[in-house]
């Protein structure tokens, strides 16, 4: 990820909690669909969409599964999350999807340098 | 009293209400307040574990199914939330 | 019993709403009576008219709207809290020059004393924000 | 406050950082003028609603202080805070308007209890 | 240098609009340019005709007009996330049978392209939300 | 990076923040953020606190100008923060 836009999309908040990571990852597949390289970073409750139960969708609202389904069709293959996020949260590893790499603690700081653009959701 | 509370454990409104919750009250926990079934060290699965109520269907929303131990937790449905409320005069929803 | 309900949370923002909505039906279906829906703060959003959320979404003031016709739950706005959130009746458009206007009937814009009014006449107030 | 229509008005969050407190306290003023009893209590970031130096408006946003002024006329005289709130803010009593009473610890739930109505903002 | 702005909170909720209007003016008092403004989630509010604050309030959707005119800002705003929320321009509202709209130039409907282009092209982009 | 924290210390946006810093990195702490003035336990102040800014006119706004030791604390107003975002090529919004 040392191109020259490479952009970092982070997700922090729940599928069902708000709109913010809806709207974060229709921000990620546009920048994919404009052929910009982009990674994906879950913090906080941004976590629980990387569930491998997530996706059904609460009585009335839009599943969140489809889209997330959606990332590899459009390249988005690097799914991120940190160590301190699931001990947060008390999930391991294999709680979450298998296409979910872990960045180990204090190692954040870096990896987010290596971008050089950020959206933070 | 019941109490609704729609944060998560670690939020300053799921600490708030700590301070609110007497000892006939019960708490039922929707939204992004069923992420305190994740967190075993919360301190209200100590003080008044036996009054505390999940929302089924935000549980399965949140992909919480298989992660928790349905046997430890009590959950109701909307049907069940519904009860509750009729239980208990007042409610006050935390958010 | 009597509800009544309290709606803080805008749709395709907040949850609230859509908890709301599934506790008005299990209110009916436990055959209690439910009075009226308040809607306040960010919650004014969903009596807008001019909502168009994409096809596979539920639309959230239909939603409302078909609580109101099945089952005669008013549907009351606060006035102070739409008007400067931008959500106006026909008549409050023209009282402000606008020829445009997005909140009709069955939703009705009020002030705050019919929340006081919902909370004393019903045994049961819940809120969702 | 044993009236059978006392009515509690919680505000919890700050003057500038959403309108839940102007719409708390809009609230209450409404219940003062139809002649319902109220009580307010000011509980986690609200209670900075009640430091002296409140008022200030920032910049572009209309200032809290005035709508807390208004209280009295509408003889809402009763502005209670916990101990819980002081500490968790590291404020202490002296920070605070004159017309500020303070809830022991523990002494909470008994206190919202001897309301018949509560709105929580 | 050049910078860009992004807005995600509403006027009367958040003080994100209030924050980010401020630092606008200060970007440009120190000589920099301010290329444009692009509003997503609850920020499109930003962009309602139909808001009508009382009069001792600032009118947020007037201050970013005035900040158009004056320094030629481009106001861009996320059409999906404003036609979810209820906000659409004439041409969306023909297009969704609508008679009334609540959007209208200078502030333009457009995709998040818009926002990533932004992005690129600016030194700077600032999130307040 | 310049991080921009908008939410008061107790929020769960304040602990991820604070596994983002890193050596050169600033942070400025607006609207609610200034509240962290008031709490002095906030481990941002332990490992960071010279590369920490308040916003002056938050400060004001939130009423706690004559609360904090101003000596202690470092703050910029609007031009000043400005001048932050020019110092770091990448801003960050905590909310």
């Amino acid at each position: 990820m040392e191109e020259s836009n490479s952009l970092l999309v982070i997700i922090r908040h729940a599928p069902y909690s708000s709109n913010l990571l809806r709207e974060g990852l229709d921000a990620a597949l546009v920048a994919a669909a404009f052929g910009q390289p982009v990674d994906l970073l879950f913090l906080g409750q941004g976590v629980t969409a990387l569930l491998k139960e997530q996706g059904i969708a609460a009585p009335g609202m839009k599943a969140t599964r489809p889209t997330m389904d959606m990332l590899e069709m459009y390249d988005i293959e690097q799914l991120w999350t940190s160590e301190e996020t699931l001990v947060a949260l008390n999930l391991t590893r294999s709680d979450l999807r298998d296409n979910v790499q872990l960045i180990e603690a204090h190692a954040l700081p870096a990896f987010m340098k290596s971008y050089s653009q950020i959206l933070n959701f | 009293m019941l109490h609704i509370l729609t944060k998560g454990p670690d939020s300053d409104v799921a600490r708030q209400l700590q301070q609110a919750i007497a000892d006939d009250d019960a708490i039922v926990l929707i939204e992004e307040g069923v992420l305190a079934a994740l967190d075993g060290r919360w301190e209200g699965w100590t003080l008044y574990k036996s009054r505390i109520y999940l929302l089924a269907e935000d549980v399965a929303a949140w992909g919480l199914g298989e992660l928790i131990d349905s046997e430890t937790f009590a959950t109701v449905d909307m049907q069940g939330f519904v009860g509750l409320t009729e239980q208990h005069t007042q409610t006050l929803t935390w958010y | 019993m009597e509800y009544g309900l309290l709606v803080m949370g805008a749709p395709y923002t907040s949850p609230a709403p859509h908890s709301a909505l599934r506790f008005a039906h299990a209110v009916l279906t436990q055959g209690h009576r439910l009075n009226g829906v308040f809607f306040y703060h960010e919650g004014v959003h969903n009596a807008s008219s001019l909502m168009a959320p994409p096809q596979d979404e539920l639309n959230l003031r239909e939603a409302w709207v078909e609580l109101h016709e099945t089952h005669q739950v008013s549907l009351d706005v606060c006035i102070a809290a739409a008007l400067r959130r931008g959500v106006m009746n026909e008549a409050e458009a023209k009282r402000h020059g606008k020829t445009s206007y997005n909140l009709e009937a069955p939703f009705e814009l009020t002030g705050l004393g019919q929340l006081l009014t919902l909370q004393q006449r019903c045994d049961r107030l819940v809120t969702f924000a």
